[in-house]
């Protein structure tokens, strides 16, 4: 026993243990204990009176809920893809050695820094037609000019996704920026040799070497869409009507405002089912390298 | 005492066998090299040695001490890693004395004991850099110095000239021979070069699969490979094997072609008629005239080495290579006669490759 | 000092004497500058009578829930909580989570200096568990008295009236009614259509009782046509403004009419406007004039800490206070709850207010505070889905309207 | 980086292209942040009068002294200036013992050697998703029983276990990067695992811990609703305070005042992103992204 101790002194077990039980108290307890209360018909406050899975019945009726997950849908793809090609564009010309590179690399990514519920306020003043951008240009003399998307129910969505990619493209750009720099210079030699054009270079050699890169980014990613809460609420509230609802902020609400603990229970737990689904490509692809 | 034996080591990673019931007994002093291709389990081996890896059976005695158990820390060995493994925040000062410092030996003993491995190694000047300011070669010595601090006795390397330029690696060669006769540790020492393992151990252990093919001196491993394994896997070029039927009359027939073993000396005295495989090395064979030697081929194109020359001839299809002096490789006609120095070849069964 | 008050203070003075310090934890949501006043006119006047208040901000009323709830269930609850007597109260009273004030109701006689309908409001089972710090009402309608000038209009006392003064400030080259984008805001409108047309009984027959029969009428869908009709004179800039950019335009004179409740007085002031002069306010025209009430309230969670039981007495004195109430109302721009206090230092819109409250069967509960649960959330789902699609029509509106307030 | 491998002579038409997307990029990115610093040095009148684009008819710094001293933030009206020691207090300790568990435990990961380490990580994946308003309720349960509801320890705790699955991820990607041999080297020394943590590893992870400890500071810096929920009445940081002065729902807003307020409370974000920008890019690029 004693020997067998003094062995775990030179492995990481003990210290794996100690932290999968925080994780598992904390995180899994939480989930353990929000999907109870999804089961219940709690309201403000926990109570323990079980009515199965009907919540999660209303909450497929919830017409609010069905638009926040489509919302989410969208929003994530559009965020997710933009925030990739924006911040890939970004890293590749930081990469080329440019003047000023870090002015530009700061200018970048300071919207990290700020708190979004500023943040959101000057994204909302810029983009309102009567305030913002449209009336601007309209002062200037383009009497027809038109950039009234928060505005309208259709579109408003895309601007919540121009403000995000503006908040998380400096992060992309930085991680395709490590990776860029620490791709072997022999290939960049041989690319030259090979006279491929500078584009093709990086869509079919370079980028496809920095799957695992790419990969990270996404997993991010994915996590700011599945919590994003704070930019929506600054920005839109979920409006027009209900057009920019979206899973977090719907169970935020409900958990709060709105006083339906359970309801909010039950969406918790269909986001984390959601993640998982979102995750699944990506961990197939993890196991599946190691194996 | 610093002699180590390995009792039926066994080690499997699911159903991957990693190590097949390797036993090995290694006198105290003695410089032994585990060579193999990767894959075949050395490294494995070592680290169990070591105490980084457990094996799944088996038992490892130290000096007589059974260490199975044991922590590598209290195994009293040390070990010089591929990539070095220096500490790299760390002073080399302090990479030599880190372990030391663990252990809580005192502070004079310490430095006493720093400064004695580093003359010894020449790297007394570069006690206060840190690792990323040294070239390859003084990472090594550094890495061996950290290993000899501890003055335990018992020294293990695991590839540890791999990363050296070629012209550095035969002087670390010589260097380490030489250390290992002035402090008469016992080395155990894995690669995959049989260039050092020829030239440095006093045993080498040939290990495929998991398997020791044979533990022997080195020359022995040369002239009378165990195996087949081992014999394509030692020398370069590549052993000449030439396939047959043995036949009861003490013949290899290779189709109408008869070479008469004769001036083989055939394990246990026994040759029963079954296929096998003769194998020569390449400075084995001499060039005669067509029809004149034990089998005759086509020559195929020469290496002129400098030193002397290998001429590579087609013989049904197969290459084989014969060493000759340049100038009668220069003088080389298309159809030539080899004659096999028998004495110094090896037959192999064709089944399971074992010397006959 | 009344005499009253006096007597007041040597009780005051006597509970004192308890060997217990009063202390009371207060979470509270009053952080502008205006409410940051108010909340001051209550905690200087618990602190002069020996009260220790120990305060506990948070930004808004989501928020202060949410850390209240976290407290109870963390055993630790504040003494007091602003909130108002919603849903959420229902819930916690329910839950057996609020002090019952019967006992100082009855030493007090609280009962009888309140409003009946804020009366009825804080009490759940005949347990009064919150004290009103003063009532505000959300169907009123601010506007710009110099378009109305030079437009020539009057204030309008039917909703007809009210169509054809926007019309006649749209011809004018103005906004006539600026609305905001918030969901909230555009609920606001509807309500005010339906009890413009209802009155204060329809009201309490869809929202308190929810009444099949009375969510059958047509005149909801007639309600729903207005509440299309208002955004016929909305500008480009509504979506996502906030209610108080949106009483700027009124201010700035670039709009000329605004449905908000009489919190947006605060705006009016802070520009340095005066209610009479530079704007003015009438509640929703109609033949059935009504009130809708929202009221803030101070709950005081079960606690069983001596110091604080203390503190949540004398907070509960000092907040019915009659004084106090008069001056937190002044300063915040609300209506005291109580009816036996004085009320001439009050402003032209608070005097309107507090009459309306006074007049019996004038003041209805507002959907925020009528509503249990999530429906008023539910509520404004319905009416901001409606705002925004323009294909949907009134008698669906009216449908989707039934279907949240539908038992 | 002086001369990078893929620096091949570009043509002058794509040079200039490139600059003028990086500037126009450059500007997409500040936009927000000038509509913000111009209105935190506009009068009142100015906003009033509905011009949030245009310049300052005069530039006074009155929302800013309002802001940092002045701006009601509930019974008090001393602006976010007594949040400020607070917010320094909790998030030095936080990000730095957030660190510190992130990265013993990320290693304990990168080193422990079992078929459950996949299935581990991906268990801590996971607690990236959940939204964390779900745990607040059990996390109030766990840390009233641990006598740390509403306590400085409290809120440290809850921001260093909140973080742990984001900071064991980072870690845990770089440590894979490590050669194992360092580790082993050290165990041949005797040093224990703790003590190679402490004395090999940790001084070797320069460039990562500040990516960590920069995302940390970040999130910590600007969190609101732990800080409200527990801190306790002394310790609640700056973040209540700005909120509180941005977010009052039913008062005489001052949209100056609370752009100067963000501004004042991102400052020490923006001073980290500044002088930690340089490492926050090398970090990166020695392997927090790999995997």
């Amino acid at each position: 026993m004693a020997r067998w101790f003094q062995r775990q002194m030179f492995r990481p077990t003990f210290t794996v243990v100690a932290f999968f039980a925080v994780i598992a108290i904390f995180f899994y307890g939480s989930i353990g204990w929000t999907f109870l209360m999804s089961l219940t018909k709690s309201s403000l406050m926990p109570r323990y009176d079980f009515v199965g899975f009907e919540k999660y019945a209303d909450l497929m009726d919830n017409k609010r809920w069905i638009v926040s997950c489509i919302n989410m849908v969208v929003f994530g793809a559009l965020f997710i893809v933009g925030s990739l090609i924006l911040g890939s564009i970004l890293a590749i010309f930081i990469d080329r050695g440019i003047r000023f590179e870090g002015v530009f690399r700061t200018i970048f990514l300071y919207p990290l820094a700020i708190s979004l519920i500023v943040t959101g306020l000057g994204w909302r003043w810029l983009l309102d037609p009567t305030l913002g951008i449209q009336a601007m240009v309209r002062d200037m003399g383009w009497e027809n000019f038109a950039f009234d998307w928060i505005t309208e129910p259709d579109r408003a969505i895309y601007t919540l996704v121009i403000a995000s990619v503006w908040r998380s493209a400096g992060l992309v750009m930085i991680i395709v920026l490590a990776g860029l720099r620490s791709v072997d210079g022999d290939l960049w030699k041989a690319i030259r040799m090979e006279k491929i054009p500078q584009w093709r270079a990086y869509v079919q050699v370079i980028f496809p070497g920095m799957r695992p890169v790419f990969a990270s980014c996404i997993v991010l990613l994915m996590s700011e869409v599945i919590r994003g809460y704070d930019l929506i609420v600054a920005m839109t509230n979920g409006g027009p009507g209900i057009s920019t609802e979206m899973p977090a902020k719907f169970a935020v609400d409900f958990f709060f405002s709105r006083m339906n603990l359970s309801l909010a229970s039950a969406a918790s737990i269909l986001m984390l089912l959601l993640s998982l689904l979102m995750l699944a490509p990506y961990l197939y692809s993890e196991f599946r390298r190691r194996d | 005492m610093y002699n180590i034996s390995l009792n039926k080591i066994r080690k499997t990673y699911g159903d991957l066998t990693i190590l097949h019931s390797v036993e090995m007994e290694i006198t105290e002093g003695e410089f032994v090299v585990i060579l193999g291709s990767s894959g075949c389990g050395k490294s494995t081996l070592l680290n169990i040695v070591a105490g980084l890896d457990t094996c799944d059976s088996g038992q490892i005695l130290i000096g007589d001490k059974d260490v199975t158990d044991l922590e590598p820390s209290d195994r009293d060995l040390s070990m010089v890693f591929q990539s070095y493994a220096l500490f790299p925040s760390m002073t080399v000062r302090r990479n030599l004395s880190f372990g030391m410092e663990v252990a809580r030996v005192p502070k004079a003993e310490r430095e006493a004991k720093v400064a004695k491995v580093a003359q010894l190694l020449q790297i007394d000047a570069l006690l206060d850099r840190k690792p990323s300011q040294l070239s390859g070669g003084q990472r090594q010595r550094v890495a061996i110095g950290r290993a000899l601090v501890r003055s335990t006795g018992v020294c293990l390397f695991d590839e540890p000239l791999s990363n050296l330029d070629a012209k550095l690696r035969t002087e670390t060669r010589v260097e380490l021979k030489k250390l290992h006769n002035d402090l008469g540790f016992t080395m155990l020492y894995v690669t995959h070069d049989q260039v050092e393992a020829m030239t440095m151990a006093d045993r080498v252990a040939v290990m495929n699969k998991g398997r020791v093919e044979q533990f022997a001196p080195p020359q022995e491993i040369y002239e009378k490979p165990a195996n087949l394994f081992v014999a394509s896997f030692v020398g370069s070029p590549e052993i000449n094997q030439i396939a047959g039927h043995l036949s009861g009359n003490g013949s290899l027939d290779i189709g109408k072609t008869h070479i008469d073993l004769s001036g083989y000396a055939f394990e246990n005295g026994t040759r029963p008629a079954q296929d096998a495989i003769l194998a020569v090395r390449c400075e084995d064979i001499k060039i005669v005239p067509p029809a004149a030697g034990h089998i005759t081929a086509q020559l195929d194109f020469v290496e002129l080495l400098g030193a002397d020359a290998l001429a590579w001839v087609l013989y049904h299809g197969k290459r084989l290579s014969v060493r000759m002096g340049v100038d009668q490789a220069r003088a080389l006609e298309s159809e030539v006669g080899l004659q096999f120095d028998l004495t110094k070849a090896s037959v192999f069964c064709t089944k399971d490759g074992h010397r006959l | 000092m009344t005499a009253k008050t006096m007597l007041l203070s040597c009780v005051f003075a006597a509970t004192a004497t308890h060997s217990f310090a009063q202390v009371a934890d207060v979470q509270q949501y009053w952080t502008s500058a205006s409410e940051s006043k108010a909340m001051n006119v209550i905690a200087d006047a618990f602190k002069a009578k020996g009260g220790t208040w120990i305060d506990s901000p948070s930004a808004d009323y989501d928020s202060t829930i949410a850390a209240a709830t976290s407290r109870i269930v963390g055993g630790e609850p504040p003494s007091a909580v602003l909130m108002t007597p919603n849903g959420a109260m229902l819930d916690l009273a329910e839950g057996g989570i609020l002090r019952s004030l019967n006992d100082l109701r009855d030493a007090e006689g609280w009962q009888a200096s309140l409003a009946p309908l804020i009366y009825e409001r804080v009490t759940v089972d005949d347990e009064m568990v919150a004290l009103p710090l003063g009532v505000h009402a959300d169907n009123w309608i601010w506007y710009n008295t110099a378009i109305f000038d030079e437009v020539g209009i009057e204030e309008p006392t039917t909703i007809d009236e009210l169509f054809a003064a926007a019309d006649a400030i749209q011809g004018a080259g103005y906004t006539a009614f600026a609305v905001g984008g918030e969901p909230w805001q555009e609920l606001y409108i509807l309500t005010d259509m339906i009890l413009s047309l209802g009155g204060p009984a329809y009201w309490n027959e869809i929202m308190v009782e929810r009444d099949d029969a009375a969510l059958q009428d047509p005149l909801l869908v007639t309600a729903f046509e207005y509440f299309r009709k208002v955004s016929d004179y909305v500008d480009a800039g509504s979506t996502g403004r906030s209610w108080n950019q949106t009483t700027n335009m009124v201010i700035t004179q670039e709009a000329a009419m605004q449905f908000m409740g009489d919190w947006a007085k605060g705006e009016f002031l802070a520009a340095g406007q005066t209610p009479g002069k530079e704007f003015g306010c009438f509640l929703m025209p109609s033949d059935k004039p009504a009130y809708a009430a929202v009221t803030d309230v101070f709950v005081f969670p079960e606690i069983d800490d001596d110091e604080q039981i203390a503190g949540q007495d004398l907070l509960a004195r000092t907040v019915m206070d009659p004084e106090i109430e008069v001056q937190v109302a002044a300063v915040k721009g609300s209506v005291p709850a109580r009816t036996d206090v004085d009320l001439s230092g009050l402003d032209i819109c608070a005097t309107r207010g507090a009459q309306a409250l006074a007049t019996p069967g004038v003041a209805v509960a507002s959907t925020y505070d009528a509503l249990p649960g999530d429906l008023n959330g539910q509520l404004i789902d319905m009416a901001t889905q409606f705002w925004t699609d323009p294909d949907m029509t009134a008698e669906e509106g009216a449908a989707a309207l039934r279907d949240v307030l539908a038992d | 980086m002086s001369s990078p491998a893929n620096a091949a002579a570009m043509p002058r038409v794509a040079v200039v292209g490139m600059y003028a997307f990086l500037i126009v990029s450059a500007l997409f990115f500040l936009a927000p942040f000038l509509v913000i610093l111009i209105n935190s040095v506009k009068p009142m009148a100015d906003i009033r009068s509905g011009n949030l684009l245009t310049l300052p008819s005069e530039i006074t710094f009155e929302p800013w002294r309002i802001a940092w001293s002045s701006a009601c933030t509930g019974l008090d009206c001393s602006g976010i200036k007594p949040g400020l020691w607070n917010s320094i207090l909790i998030t030095v300790p936080a990000v730095v013992i957030s660190v510190l568990t992130g990265a013993l435990n990320g290693y304990a990961l990168a080193q422990w050697r079992s078929r459950f380490a996949d299935w581990l990580m991906l268990f801590i994946l996971i607690g990236l998703f959940v939204p964390y308003q779900a745990m607040l309720y059990p996390t109030v349960k766990i840390l009233s029983g641990m006598g740390i509801f509403r306590s400085y320890t409290g809120i440290i705790f809850v921001h260093v276990v909140y973080g742990l699955p984001y900071t064991t991820l980072l870690f845990r990607n770089f440590y894979v990067g490590v050669p194992d041999e360092i580790s082993r080297a050290a165990r041949m020394e005797g040093a224990s695992f703790l003590r190679t943590f402490w004395s090999v590893i940790l001084p070797i992870s320069t460039n990562i811990i500040v990516v960590v400890a920069i995302l940390q500071f970040t999130g910590i810096w600007n969190d609101y609703l732990l800080g409200l929920i527990f801190a306790g009445n002394d310790n609640l940081p700056m973040t209540v305070q700005l909120t509180n002065i941005v977010n009052n729902s039913r008062g005489a807003a001052e949209p100056n005042v609370n752009m100067a307020a963000a501004l004042l409370a991102a400052i020490p974000t923006l001073i980290v992103y500044f002088v930690s920008g340089r490492y926050f890019v090398r970090g990166i690029a020695t392997g927090a992204v790999k995997g």
